[in-house]
Order: structure tokens, then C-alpha cells, then sequence
């Protein structure tokens, strides 16, 4: 990157508190640290709807950034406040889902992706044929609705499939756990868990209930993936859906406003499975396993060709600015 | 003017839960005709009063005007069938001023202003928040909007109860004169001395059920009682006129010129142990301050404060306790807990401290409690909530709550509002008793025959000043009234 | 005179503030201008809304939780309509629904006697999973001119349209009532309701008139979540506890019959400020967060202890 | 005699409903735990077989188990509704204490970190009672400032231990998935907890007060009661008992998060009110709190289980709950 500039970078979350997120935004603190041309990040980080989120756009431009990074609530609500800011030629990247706002750069996990990919192993382990629970995050949004279209495609394509219980989890823990008791005290047999993220407290609830085990996939998430390889009789997959993809974001952003503009103003970052039923498998599992890591963070802590920051870094979470 | 009455309830019944307010409630009322409705406390007349009007709703009964069935569904269909009522609670909107209120019931202003005036009460602009505003011109003001309805038949529930003397008189002149022009009116009290001046009839009301009607007339007082309480009782008795104990020895509360606000300027006086002080004061000279500072909720701007010889100063009612006085306001919703059964509220002082938030002696309290009960005679049936009770037996709650933890000093803000004639003549008594085993009392009352019969010595306040002391002997109504209206305190007392 | 300033001390406080406030952005950001206050004022049109629906309900002496999914119920509705048809009655129909949701709110409290707080928490429940009903998940779309009349400034360079449609969309709808029968017995209900009874006020009507024009505020709530987004999310946004914190702050008494529209929604855009400061400033957003909550609590505690003093006398 | 006597069963059944409110309201639960029963046979039977075998999950010891820190949150409500007040705060108190003990537990060992967490929490309520008390804020807002303010101090202090990992402290597992002949090992906890509060508030001095100061504060202040220390010590005490839930919900859920336990507050608010604590202070049962937290748990459970859009299903939640309370009102004539 040549000649030091200074940028200032916005950046717009609307879910705090929540693992995924909290690693998203220190991703992005440690790739705009690493990167040389990057003098300020402001943040505006809370639990707000798509209305709150283009209030924190609109108070980032006129904070006069040079360009905003932001996971968008929803693909079609922020036109009016991205297309306002490409009006004043700041960069908008949008990461982890799409934005409809015309030359806005997209830099996504690939959620339709990330069910399917785990519903289809799932599906496999089954045999093609059985009876599984879906748990899905929180009703009536973006993410959940493109997972939803994921799992669908997938079950599409095993006939023999078929869910026995549906319900939302709210993307909350304790929730998740106590639906997954109630499942398992109806009575009514399943033969699979497809999680969207709530993962490891639906496989306390088979141990600490004596229920034998059943497949289940989760997402990479540090307490689930160690689960995979501690817990006896688990058979299960992670499917990766790295928060740092929020620092792969910065570079991009960084990128833009140096003139290196991809070609494309889409890119999809692919989900990959891990599966503990192969040695290959473990093997992946293990690598990846970071105990220490706050049991809520993705294992995934980088995006290869796309992050720069260490370890280290990213869990200082310290950005240009701070200290 | 028999056939053609303008009210006729009959038959009314009433109960609430457990509860029979109301079994056969009865009265006509007819044009130009005062109508006293007497009552024990508990007996039901409240009730009464809001079925006429619409603010409950009768389990069996009727209700005729001019022998026409009335819809009385609620206030404002009575209001229209012309019953207009004056209740025993204030019945203004407290966050609005006065000229909103009047909106409210479509009040004409005009007319309203004039009653005011005519009731004698001045300083009143319709910008006043009602909440700003004294108990006793609330009553007044309560009273106008009535008048200025133009009711066919005004319903007057214990109006006079919290106002001074003087006011009083202006009431009972301008209703007595309404009622010369046509209007009925039902008035309850349970003061005699105003309905022999002001009533044409009385109906006594027992237990919820209508037992007599008399005439006005000499002596109707002993037969009111008889019906009223089903037994006779001696009312030429005046107990404690004869057991005045001397004030002895150094003074329990000694009072220096003390000042509070603009109304209180400088009142001076010693209460001793042993010793009923009375204090008689017309509406608004100082006697609401002085009680407020004496009890801990205010601050003095001046003079001084000393009990036992120390010299006292109160942030908090709590101070005031610690020194050893206490104070029952003169408006019980000020010292009820509405919602709580009978025995918490009286047992409310036990726990205060944090040094006694700890486990309760529920023997102890019952027996305390027991015995509060018993000696104001706290009609109990309704003790579940305080709200239940009647106003009379609210009241003596708020009164039992001392003396069941026992008390030093006693401040005692016009203790008889509403209670009827059996309790108040236990009420004297019970402040002498109180006396006699070593505490000092110091009573406010705004029914000045009360001084002769309760109080040792009485002190007249007016203008925030101490105009005279009168002793118990020599206070008789006449000489009391002179002093409270400011006419010199010596040829009074000479 | 020294009547109204008394009476409207609290108010003129919140003025000022809100000047100081304004002031001090000014100069954090010298280039804050027209453009920002145009953004202020459309960040504030969801909230000013919610805030003015509950402030009436918390007047009358209630407080309705159901604000937010409302809100979100008519954001959807509006959402999935003009999709369909034309934009004008559209409006319409949605305005008409979110009076018949607070209609139904009151009738409910009213009719069972359960409290407020309570019948109202049951159908926050019940509004949001009407919303989902509607629109499974974020989605429909809003007409072109909906979207443009809250956007940008009026006649003059300076004055946001969305703040137009605040002042007069609440102006139109309070100072009727407030002026007329209807505004006195909400006042007079929440002062006591014993009382405003026995003073002839329909003391049921009133409290359903009171929920009625709380939803019918909820429906410009929803309206404007439309339009500033341009489609319909299902999912209730944070504007319950944010319309009763600006409530409170505005000088509307918890409990009832004290308090007007006017200090709410100067509150309003005294906490969106805040947000725009902090965010000027690049403060740390988890800091921001407390920083949010200590003023709040220290406004009011200012503002009590104000109070308690000019009580004593 | 009068009208109440023409009909004398119903009455008495009226009337002893009216005394005994807990009576329409475990009637509810258990009428609620039948529905269930007939929607899926054999849920509520502690042993059956499985397509595997026997499993011994015993639905009602989870139905339990997850109702405890529910009621425990309720308790906070409960206590601080008395006084007309409420506690907004609980919620995040709770998941304070879970993530602090968690994180602090794996750095200082297990002993100093749950006596921080309940630090924690004692903390916030006494932040509470001094503004709700000498300050004299509205509860609400006061609960929901330090909420917020407790949520952005969770959120500063997460960054700091990004990288210490998480445990759970052993006794707290325990307590919190281990069973003793079925039921859940919270319940030596719970038991000993809801003896306490409930014998607070009957027959203790404070209890007394907590009531009176709902009731009237002039009339306490009046009897020498000084509100600001009921206030100081209730908040306080609520912030405890909201430290202590969050520890024991920890070892039910095992997991750290930021918003553990924060989906609680609104149920926890729920529960207190079916159970027939009035919001406007004075009037309130603990021992009904317990069952509108059953109650709660037991519709969450139906709600799951019942095959329909997540729309309809959030709905007829608020409907059964509006449901419930309007005819508890009914039957006992309280609000
Ligand atoms: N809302 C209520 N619920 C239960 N009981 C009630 C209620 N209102 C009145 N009562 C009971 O009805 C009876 C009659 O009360 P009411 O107020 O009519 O008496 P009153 O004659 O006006 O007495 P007082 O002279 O003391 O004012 C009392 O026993 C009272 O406890
Ligand atoms: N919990 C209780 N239950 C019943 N009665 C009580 C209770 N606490 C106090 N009392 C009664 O109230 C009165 C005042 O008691 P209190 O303890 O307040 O007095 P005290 O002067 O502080 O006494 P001590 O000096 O012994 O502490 C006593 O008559 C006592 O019997
Ligand atoms: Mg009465
Ligand atoms: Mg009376």
C-alpha cells in the first residue's frame, strides 16, 4: 500500500452481545490496525433495527469517513443511506450478507451455502432417509431466511427426509437447550439436529438427559468444535462461517480506496464442513481447536488471502486509535 | 308535598363479598326539604349516598324521581336526573386547576364563583392546581360545583367533617337558603348541633337498614341515638369534666417562637405530662404548619422546639418518633394503608427501625392490636383491606395504630372528623386515660364544644400567632369563637 | 406569566439542552450543517412517534409495552399494501389499523381489568407474531413518494421534512384533542381515576380513546419505518424502552395526569444527538452504551431532585 | 338471607377462590400440563421407551429445573413490585454475574470469582436503591440506566478476556444439570430460597415495611418508617438475588454469553404478575410467582412442540397469557 494515507473507516453492526458479532468487530479492529493506511475506525456497534442502522450510516457520513464496512440488517432497507454515501464517493463494503445498493462491493458468507452444506451431510450420515429437528435462529430475518432457503434445497433432494419439529431458537442459548429437552421428552424418535449456530447446549441436553446421541451439525463455534473431539459418541459437523470475514471486509474497503478495486463487486466467501467421522476430518477438527477461545467465537479467526492480523491481534481487538 | 317527593330510594340492598352495607335502605326527600341521613359509623350512609348517585350500583332496589323511575347508571346520568352529590372523600381532579375541573363536569363558571364567594372562601383563582390547594377549600370548592349544577337534590356526605367552624356556618346558610328556594338535600354528619340548625327530618340508617324517621325537634338527639345505636346512651354525661389532673413539673414539649412558612409566625406554648392542650384555630392559621414541623414533615424557619428540656430539631417524622411524638393527620388518607388489612396497619410502627425488620412477635402484636381495636370499638368485619372499612372506622385505624404501640406525646390533628357520637365520646376518655398514665396530648379539633369536654387548657391560634390561652373551665363555644376570630384574647377571657 | 415558565420549566430545561447539544455537535464537526439535522430528523421520526403514542397512554395512566410491535405490524402492513395498490389509501388502511390495534389494547384492559402493564405485555406477543403473519420475513415494498416526503429539506435549506412531519402529524392530532372534552378526561383519568368517575368522566372511553390514539401514532410509527427503510421487517425494533426512557425525560409522569407531547419529543431528539455525538467522537461503541445509560439516569435524577427542591417551597 | 347465599356451592367456591389465590392458579397449571398430556401421550410420565430403549428424561424435573431461575428472577419483581417499583436491571445482572464467574473462575480459581459475581450484582442494586431512594428516580428508569450501564461495563470487560476461556465451576454444574431421584439438584437451592423470600415478606419486619411503602409512603414515613433504607436494602437484595440466578443458570446452561440471561426479564415480569402481584405495590404473592413461572414454562414447552408458523405460535402465547390473568381476575376479583 505504498505512500502512507491516513483513512478514517465507519463501520455499522446492529447486533451486540452476541459471540459471531463480538469477533466480527474485533476482526476489523485488528485488520485496520495491521493495515498502514488506516488512522481511524469509528464504530457503531448495538442492537437496532434496519431503521437504527441507517441512522449510524448517516451519522458515519457525516463524521466524514472514508469509506464504511458494514453487516447489513437487511439487503434492500439501507439504499437510501449506502446510496447517499457513494454520492460522496465513500467506499461502502458490505460483509456477511448482501446489500441491493447499486455499486456497493459485497464480501459475504454464503449463508443459502452454509445450511445446505450441512443439512446435505447431515442428510447423508442419515442414509437418506430419517426424521430431524431443525432449529433456526431468529424469525423474520435476513440470515435466517436465506439458511432457510439452504436447508430447504437440500431437503429437496433426499426425499426420505423428514422434519419432525421446527422451531426458532432466537439465536439464544438457553432456549435452544430447553426446546431440545422438550424434543427429547415427547418421545417422538429423530435421527438428527441441523443447528443454525446454537449448537454445543443441544448436545449437553443429550448427555445430561441420558438420551443416546444423534448426528448433529452446528457452525464453527469454539465450544461446539471442541465437542466434536471430547464428547463420546458424537457424530457431528461444523460449518465454517468466519466473523473475521468482517476484517477481510477492512482490506477490501483499504483496497478500494488505494485504487485496487476487485473486478467483481461480489465476493463470496464459501463455507467449509468439518466433519469428526473421518480421520481427515478430526484431523481439520483438531487444528483448528483453540480452547482458550471464548466458547461463543468461531475457531475460523482469519480468512486466508484476505486477513492479515495474528492471532494475537485479533484477540487484543484492538483498533487504529485505540490505547 | 307528600305525593309529590322528589327523591324516593326504597328497598335499596347492597353487599360487597362478605359484606352487607346495605339490607333495606330507605328515604324520600321533598322539595325544599333537608333531610338528615344518621348513622353509626359502618352503617352504611356512604354507600347510600353513591348507589342515589350513580357511583355504585345497587344489588336490588329503586331508585324514583318525581315517582319516575331515575337512570342513575352512573355520576353523570344522576348528575342528569339532577342528584348531584358532595362526597365524603374530595372528589376534585388533583393535577388539573380549578377552571379544568369545571369543564370536566360542564360546570357553569360563572355561578361557580359566585358559591365560592358566598361560601365565604376568597383567595381562589381558577388557575389554582387542586392539588395545591388546602383540604377545607377543596370541600368548599366541591360543594360550589354542586350548588352550581342547580340539583334538584343535593346529597351533602360529612362535608362539614374537615372544615373550621366559621365555614361551617357559611355551609349551613347557604344550603339552608337553597333549600327555602326548592331544593332537596340529603345531609350527613355526625354532628347534632348542625342538624338540629339546619335539617327538617332525620333518617337513621342501622346496620344497612333504614330504622326510623324523626322529626326535628328538642330532645330528638337521645331518641336519634337509641335508633341509631339500638341502646341508649347518656349523652348529658360529660365524661372527664371531672378528672382535670394538674400539670405538674417540668414540661414534656416547650415551644418558642416558632415560625414555618408564611402562615406560621410565632407560637409559643408548654405541654406538660398528665396534660390534654387544646388548640382552636379558624381554617389556615398556622395550626397545619405547626402540627407538620411538630411532627418531623417540615422544617421550622425560625424559634425552637424542646422535649423534655432538650432541644429538638426533625429532619424526619422518624426523629419526631425517636423524640417520643407522634401525630395522626387530620386526613386519614394521609396515615392509611389503603390496601392493607386491619391489624398491619396498626401494627405499622413495630416495624419501622431497621433494627426490627427482622422476625415479627406475632403474639405480642395480636394482643396490641387486640386491644386498639377493642377500645375505639373498629367495626372489623371488613379488616381484609383498610380501603373496606367506612370513613369513621378509618379513622380510628389511623388513631389505634398509637395507641396500641403506646405513646409520650400524642399529636392529634381534629381526631373526631367523622366519628360518630358513641366512639367520640370514647375518644375523650381514652386522651384523659392517656394523660392520667403520663403522656402529653396535644389536640386539634375543629368542634369547638369538644375543648370542655376533652381538653384541660386550650390555646387559640390566629393569624400564625398565640392570641390566648383559655382555660378548659371558661371554654365555652361562645368565648372559644371570639378568640378564634381574633377578638381580643383578655375581655374574653375576663 | 412566571405561571407558564413555571409550569413549563422542565421543558424550556430540555430546549436548552437540546441547543447546547446542538451547539456542541457544531463544533466537534464544523461541517455539520443541513444534511446532518435532515439525518437527525429522520433517525428521530420512528422514535418520536412511539414516544408520542406513549406518552398519551402513560398520561391517561397507563403505559402500553406493545408500542414496538405495533409498530412493526404497521411497518409490514404498510409494506405489503403498496405493493399492491396505490399509496394514498394505503396510508390510509394502515393508519386504520394501528387505531384498531390500541382500540382493541384499551378495550382489553377495560373489559378484563387486568392491568395495563400486563394485557399489554401479552400482546406485545400478540402484534409480534401478527406482524410474522403478515410478512414471513423482511420484505414488500413502499411507494416512490412515500420515500421521498421524508427525505430532505422543506421550502428552506435547512428545515428537514421529516421534522414537519413530526411537529405537524402530532400537532394535528394532540392539539384537538388535548383542546377538547376528550383531552381533559385523559388528563383527569390518569390524575385519579376515583375522582374523574365521580366527576361524570366515562373513566372506560377515556382509556380507550387514550390506547386508540396511541396505536393510531403507532400506525405513522410503522408508516415511517416504511418509508425509511422501503420495505416491511416483521421483527419489533428497540423503540419500547426507548419511547418510555424519552418519556420520563420529557416530563410526562409515570402513573398519569401530568405532562404534554411536547418535552417527549424534544427527548427524543436530545438522545438521538447523543448517538450522533458519540459516534462524531468515535467513541468506543460499548462505551458508548454506558455512556447512554448514565445520562439518562442523571437527567432525571437532575430533574428529581430539581423538582423535590422547588416542592419543599 | 341475601343474594350471595341463593346459590351456596358456587359461592363457596367463589369465595374460597377469592381467599386462597393460589388455588385458580395451580388449577390453571395443571390443567395446562393435561392439555399437554393429551397433546403428546406419555410427556409427562417419568419412564417410557424411546426407538432405543428406555429414556429416562423426566420432563417434569426439566420443567423444573428451568422454571427455577426463572422464579428466582420473579423474586426481584416480586419484592421490588411491592413498592410500586420494578427491577429492569435483573436480567442483565444475571448474565453479569454467569460471565464474570464463568471467565474469573478459569483465571482466579472458583471461590473468588462467584463472590465477585454476587459483588456484581449487590453492586448494581445498591446503584438502584440509592437513586431509586435518596435520589428518589423513577424505578423504571433508574433499573433500566444501570441495565444499560451494566451492559456496556459486560461489554468492555468481555474484551479483556477474549482469550481467557471459560469455566463452570463444578458445584454449580452440579446444582444445575445433576438430578437427586429425578428432580433437579436447584431445588437444594430453590427450596431454602423460597422459604426465605416468602417468609420475608410474612412475617418479618422488612416484609411488613416492603408492603406499607407500597401501600402509602406518607402513611409509613408517617410511622417512622425512613424509606430510603427499605429501598437501599430491597434493591440491593434484589441485585443479589439476580446475581445468585444468573450463577445458578449458568449451571444449567453451561455457556457463557452477553445475553445470557437476559431473555428472562419480560417472563420474569410475567410471572410475577399472574402470580397476582400488583405492579402498583402493596399487593403481591411469591408462592404465586412460583407457579406463573411454571406456567410460563410449561406454555413454552406446548408452544414448541405444536407444529404451526413461528407467527401464529408467538401469538397464542400472549393470547393464553392474557388469557390466564383475565380469568384470574375474574375468579378472585383482584387486580
Ligand atoms: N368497597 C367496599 N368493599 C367492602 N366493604 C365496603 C366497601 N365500601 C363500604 N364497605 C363496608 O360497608 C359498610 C358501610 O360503609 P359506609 O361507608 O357506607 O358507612 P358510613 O355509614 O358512611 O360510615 P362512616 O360514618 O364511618 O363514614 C362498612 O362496613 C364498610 O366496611
Ligand atoms: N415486632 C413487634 N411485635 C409486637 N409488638 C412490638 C414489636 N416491636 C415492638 N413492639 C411493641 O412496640 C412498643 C415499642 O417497641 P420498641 O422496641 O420500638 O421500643 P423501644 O423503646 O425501642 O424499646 P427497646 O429500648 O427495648 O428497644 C413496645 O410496646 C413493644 O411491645
Ligand atoms: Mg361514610
Ligand atoms: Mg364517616
Amino acid at each position: 500500500a505504498g505512500g502512507h494515507k491516513s483513512y478514517t473507516i465507519g463501520v455499522s453492526n446492529t447486533v451486540q452481545g452476541n459471540g459471531w458479532r463480538e469477533q466480527m468487530i474485533c476482526a476489523m479492529r485488528a485488520q485496520a490496525l495491521v493495515e498502514g493506511d488506516v488512522a481511524n475506525l469509528i464504530v457503531a456497534h448495538r442492537n437496532t433495527d434496519s431503521a437504527g442502522q441507517l441512522e449510524d450510516i448517516n451519522n458515519l457520513i457525516e463524521a466524514g469517513v472514508d469509506a464504511i464496512v458494514l453487516n447489513p440488517s437487511n439487503p434492500d432497507a439501507l439504499n437510501s443511506a449506502l446510496d447517499a454515501a457513494m454520492a460522496q464517493d465513500i467506499v461502502v463494503v458490505a460483509v456477511d450478507a448482501g446489500v441491493t445498493a447499486e455499486g456497493a462491493y459485497i464480501l459475504s458468507n454464503n449463508q443459502e451455502e452454509y445450511a445446505y452444506l450441512g443439512a446435505k451431510w447431515l442428510f447423508e450420515q442419515l442414509g437418506g432417509s430419517g426424521d430431524v429437528v431443525y432449529m433456526r435462529g431468529i424469525a423474520g430475518v435476513s440470515a435466517d431466511t436465506d439458511r432457510d432457503n439452504g436447508f430447504k434445497r437440500a431437503l429437496a433432494e433426499f426425499s426420505g427426509i423428514n422434519v419432525v419439529h421446527e422451531v426458532f431458537t432466537g439465536w439464544q442459548q438457553d432456549q435452544g437447550k430447553q426446546q431440545m429437552f422438550d424434543f427429547l421428552a415427547t418421545g417422538i424418535p429423530f435421527d438428527g439436529v441441523w443447528t443454525s449456530g446454537i449448537d454445543n447446549v443441544i448436545v449437553d441436553a443429550f448427555v445430561e438427559s441420558g438420551a443416546p446421541l444423534v448426528p448433529i451439525v452446528g457452525a464453527d463455534n469454539a465450544g461446539f468444535v471442541q465437542y466434536l473431539t471430547t464428547v463420546d459418541g458424537l457424530e457431528g459437523a461444523a460449518v465454517t462461517n468466519p466473523g473475521s470475514v468482517g476484517g477481510a471486509g477492512i482490506a477490501l474497503a483499504v483496497d478500494i480506496l488505494n485504487g485496487e478495486a476487485p473486478d467483481s463487486t461480489t465476493v463470496l466467501v464459501d463455507p467449509v464442513l468439518w466433519e469428526n467421522k473421518t480421520a481427515d476430518g478430526r484431523a481439520t477438527i483438531e487444528g483448528a481447536q483453540n480452547p482458550n477461545l471464548d466458547p461463543e467465537w468461531p475457531v475460523s479467526v482469519t480468512v486466508p488471502g484476505w486477513t492479515d492480523y495474528s492471532m494475537e491481534e485479533i484477540i487484543a481487538c484492538e483498533g487504529p486509535g485505540d490505547s | 308535598m307528600d305525593d309529590l317527593a322528589v327523591l324516593d330510594a326504597s328497598g335499596i340492598v347492597k353487599t360487597f363479598g362478605a359484606v352487607r352495607a346495605l339490607t333495606d335502605a330507605n328515604l324520600r326527600v321533598g322539595e325544599g326539604e333537608v333531610v338528615a341521613l344518621m348513622g353509626a359509623n359502618g352503617a352504611g350512609k356512604s354507600t347510600f349516598v353513591k348507589i342515589i348517585t350513580g357511583a355504585l350500583r345497587p344489588d336490588a332496589g329503586n331508585v324514583l324521581i318525581r315517582g319516575r323511575e331515575a337512570r342513575v347508571g352512573n355520576p353523570a346520568e344522576a348528575r342528569r336526573s339532577g342528584l348531584v352529590p358532595v362526597y365524603q372523600e374530595p372528589s376534585l381532579i388533583p393535577d388539573l386547576d380549578v377552571g379544568d375541573n369545571l369543564r370536566l363536569g360542564d360546570t357553569p363558571v360563572g355561578p361557580f364563583m359566585d358559591w365560592v364567594r358566598e361560601l365565604g372562601v376568597e383567595d381562589v383563582r381558577l388557575a389554582d392546581m387542586i392539588s395545591d390547594l388546602p383540604l377545607a377549600t377543596l370541600r368548599i370548592l366541591d360543594l360550589a360545583r354542586a350548588l352550581a349544577s342547580e340539583p334538584d337534590v343535593l346529597l351533602l356526605d360529612e362535608m362539614t367533617a374537615a372544615l373550621p367552624t366559621d365555614l361551617v356556618e357559611r355551609v349551613l346558610t347557604v344550603v339552608r337558603a337553597r333549600a327555602n328556594d326548592g331544593m332537596g338535600v340529603i345531609y350527613v354528619s355526625h354532628r347534632f348541633t348542625e342538624i338540629s340548625e339546619l335539617c327538617d327530618r332525620a333518617s337513621v340508617l342501622r346496620d344497612g337498614r333504614t330504622v326510623g324517621d324523626l322529626e326535628i325537634e328538642p330532645g330528638v338527639e337521645e331518641r336519634a341515638v337509641e335508633l341509631m345505636l339500638g341502646q341508649k346512651l347518656d349523652l348529658s354525661h360529660r365524661e372527664g369534666a371531672a378528672s382535670r389532673g394538674a400539670a405538674s413539673g417540668a414540661s414534656r414539649l416547650s415551644v418558642r417562637n416558632l415560625s414555618a412558612g408564611p402562615k406560621l409566625t410565632d407560637v409559643s406554648f408548654d405541654l406538660h405530662p398528665g396534660e390534654v392542650l387544646g388548640v382552636v384555630a379558624l381554617e389556615g392559621q398556622g395550626q397545619d404548619e405547626l402540627f407538620e414541623v411538630l411532627s418531623g414533615f417540615e422544617k421550622p424557619t425560625g424559634g425552637q422546639v424542646e422535649v423534655n428540656g432538650r432541644p429538638v430539631s426533625f429532619s424526619h417524622p422518624a426523629d419526631a418518633i425517636a423524640a417520643g411524638l407522634t401525630f395522626v393527620p387530620g386526613n386519614r388518607a394521609e396515615a392509611l394503608l389503603a390496601q392493607r388489612s386491619v391489624r398491619e396497619n396498626i401494627a405499622l410502627p413495630f416495624a419501622a427501625r431497621p433494627r426490627s425488620w427482622g422476625p415479627l412477635k406475632l403474639g405480642r402484636e395480636r394482643e396490641r392490636v387486640r386491644y386498639a381495636i377493642d377500645k375505639l370499638q373498629i367495626d372489623t368485619r371488613a379488616q381484609g383491606e383498610a380501603q373496606m372499612l367506612s370513613g369513621g372506622n378509618q379513622q380510628k385505624v389511623t388513631i389505634g395504630r398509637w395507641l396500641a404501640t403506646g405513646v409520650e406525646t400524642l399529636l392529634l390533628f381534629d381526631p373526631t372528623r367523622g366519628i360518630d357520637v358513641r366512639t367520640k365520646r370514647q375518644i375523650y376518655p381514652l386522651a384523659r386515660e392517656l394523660a392520667e398514665s403520663g403522656a402529653a396530648v396535644l389536640f386539634y379539633t375543629s368542634e369547638l364544644d369538644e375543648v370542655a369536654l376533652a381538653c384541660d387548657r386550650a390555646i387559640v391560634i390566629f393569624n400564625g400567632r398565640v392570641v390566648d390561652t383559655i382555660e378548659a373551665s371558661d371554654a365555652d363555644e361562645q368565648t372559644l369563637m371570639r378568640a378564634a376570630y381574633g377578638l381580643t384574647g383578655t375581655e374574653a377571657v375576663s | 406569566m412566571t405561571e407558564a415558565l413555571r409550569k413549563h420549566a422542565w421543558t424550556m430545561g430540555l430546549l436548552a439542552l437540546l441547543v447546547v447539544l446542538l451547539a456542541a455537535t457544531k463544533l466537534i464537526q464544523p461541517s455539520f450543517g443541513g444534511p446532518g439535522l435532515e439525518s437527525l430528523a429522520r433517525a428521530a421520526l420512528p422514535f418520536a412517534f412511539a414516544t408520542a403514542g406513549m406518552a398519551v397512554v402513560v398520561i391517561v395512566g397507563g403505559i402500553d409495552l406493545s408500542v414496538a410491535s405495533m409498530m412493526a405490524v404497521c411497518a409490514v402492513t404498510a409494506a405489503t399494501l403498496m405493493e399492491r395498490m396505490a399509496g394514498v389509501p394505503a396510508i390510509f388502511i394502515v393508519l386504520a389499523v394501528g387505531l384498531g390495534m390500541g382500540l382493541l389494547n384499551g378495550a382489553l384492559i377495560v373489559v378484563t381489568r387486568v392491568p395495563d402493564i400486563v394485557v399489554t405485555l401479552a400482546m406485545l406477543f400478540v402484534w409480534e407474531g401478527v406482524a410474522l403473519l403478515i410478512l414471513e420475513t423482511p420484505g414488500g415494498a413502499t411507494a416512490d413518494w412515500v420515500e421521498d416526503s421524508i427525505r430532505g429539506p422543506f421550502l428552506f435549506g435547512w428545515l428537514p421534512k421529516a421534522f414537519l412531519i413530526i411537529a405537524l402529524v402530532t400537532a394535528a392530532i394532540w392539539i384537538p384533542i388535548r383542546r377538547s372534552k376528550l383531552g381533559l378526561s385523559i388528563y383527569a383519568t390518569g390524575s385519579d381515576e376515583m375522582a374523574a368517575f365521580r366527576s361524570g368522566v366515562a373513566v372506560g372511553r377515556t382509556k380507550i380513546a387514550a390506547y386508540g390514539i396511541c396505536g393510531l401514532f403507532c400506525g405513522f410509527g410503522g408508516l415511517s419505518l416504511a418509508a425509511l427503510t422501503g420495505i416491511g421487517e416483521p421483527v419489533p425494533g428497540p423503540y419500547l424502552l426507548a419511547s418510555v426512557a424519552a418519556v420520563v425525560l420529557g416530563g410526562v409522569v409515570l402513573g398519569g395526569g401530568r405532562g404534554g407531547l411536547l418535552g417527549p419529543i424534544i427527548a427524543v431528539f436530545i438522545l438521538r444527538i447523543i448517538r450522533t455525538i458519540l459516534t462524531l467522537m468515535a467513541v468506543d461503541p460499548n462505551v458508548t452504551t454506558i455512556i447512554e445509560g448514565t445520562i439518562m439516569v442523571a437527567v432525571v435524577m437532575l430533574g428529581t431532585a430539581a423538582t423535590l427542591r422547588s416542592a419543599r417551597r | 338471607m341475601s343474594a350471595t347465599d341463593t346459590n351456596p356451592p358456587l359461592a363457596r367456591l367463589g369465595r374460597l377462590m377469592r381467599d386462597n389465590p393460589m388455588i385458580p392458579l395451580v388449577v390453571f397449571l395443571i390443567l395446562l400440563i393435561a392439555t399437554l398430556e393429551v397433546m403428546r401421550p406419555g410427556i409427562v410420565m417419568p419412564f417410557r421407551g424411546g426407538r432405543d430403549g428406555l429414556i429416562s428424561t423426566f420432563w417434569v424435573g426439566n420443567l423444573i429445573k428451568f422454571a427455577i431461575p426463572l422464579a428466582m428472577l420473579a423474586a426481584c419483581q416480586v419484592l421490588t413490585m411491592l413498592t410500586a417499583g420494578i427491577d429492569l436491571s435483573a436480567g442483565i445482572v444475571a448474565t453479569v454475574a454467569a460471565f464474570v464467574c464463568a471467565t474469573l473462575s478459569s483465571i482466579w480459581g472458583v471461590a473468588p470469582a462467584v463472590l465477585i459475581a454476587l459483588a456484581s450484582g449487590l453492586t448494581v442494586g445498591i446503584v438502584n436503591g440509592i437513586g431509586v431512594g435518596l435520589v428518589r428516580v423513577h424505578p423504571l428508569i433508574m433499573t433500566l440506566g444501570t441495565g444499560l450501564i451494566a451492559t456496556g461495563c459486560l461489554q468492555v470487560y468481555q474484551r479483556l478476556v477474549i482469550n481467557a476461556g471459560a469455566e463452570i465451576p463444578g458445584f454449580l454444574v452440579w446444582l444445575g444439570t445433576g438430578r437427586t431421584l429425578g428432580m433437579p439438584n436447584g431445588l437444594y437451592l430453590f427450596i431454602p430460597f423460597a422459604a426465605f423470600v416468602i417468609c420475608l415478606m410474612r412475617f418479618t419486619g422488612f416484609g411488613r415495611i416492603l408492603f406499607a411503602l407500597g401501600s402509602n409512603e406518607r402513611a409509613s414515613m408517617l410511622s417512622g418508617v425512613r424509606s430510603w433504607q427499605v429501598y437501599l436494602a430491597l434493591y440491593a437484595l434484589s441485585g443479589l438475588i439476580a446475581a445468585l440466578a444468573g450463577l445458578l443458570y449458568l449451571g444449567i446452561i453451561r455457556q457463557t454469553s452477553l445475553s445470557l440471561a437476559n431473555p428472562l426479564l419480560l417472563p420474569s415480569v410475567a410471572a410475577a404478575v399472574i402470580g397476582g402481584t400488583s405492579i402498583f405495590g402493596g399487593r403481591g404473592s411469591y408462592a404465586g410467582a412460583i407457579v406463573g413461572a411454571l406456567i410460563l414454562r410449561v406454555l413454552d414447552t406446548m408452544l414448541t412442540l405444536l407444529q404451526m408458523p413461528e407467527g401464529a405460535r408467538t401469538a397464542l402465547f400472549g393470547i393464553i397469557i392474557l388469557a390466564v390473568t383475565a380469568l384470574y381476575v375474574r375468579i378472585t376479583g383482584s387486580r
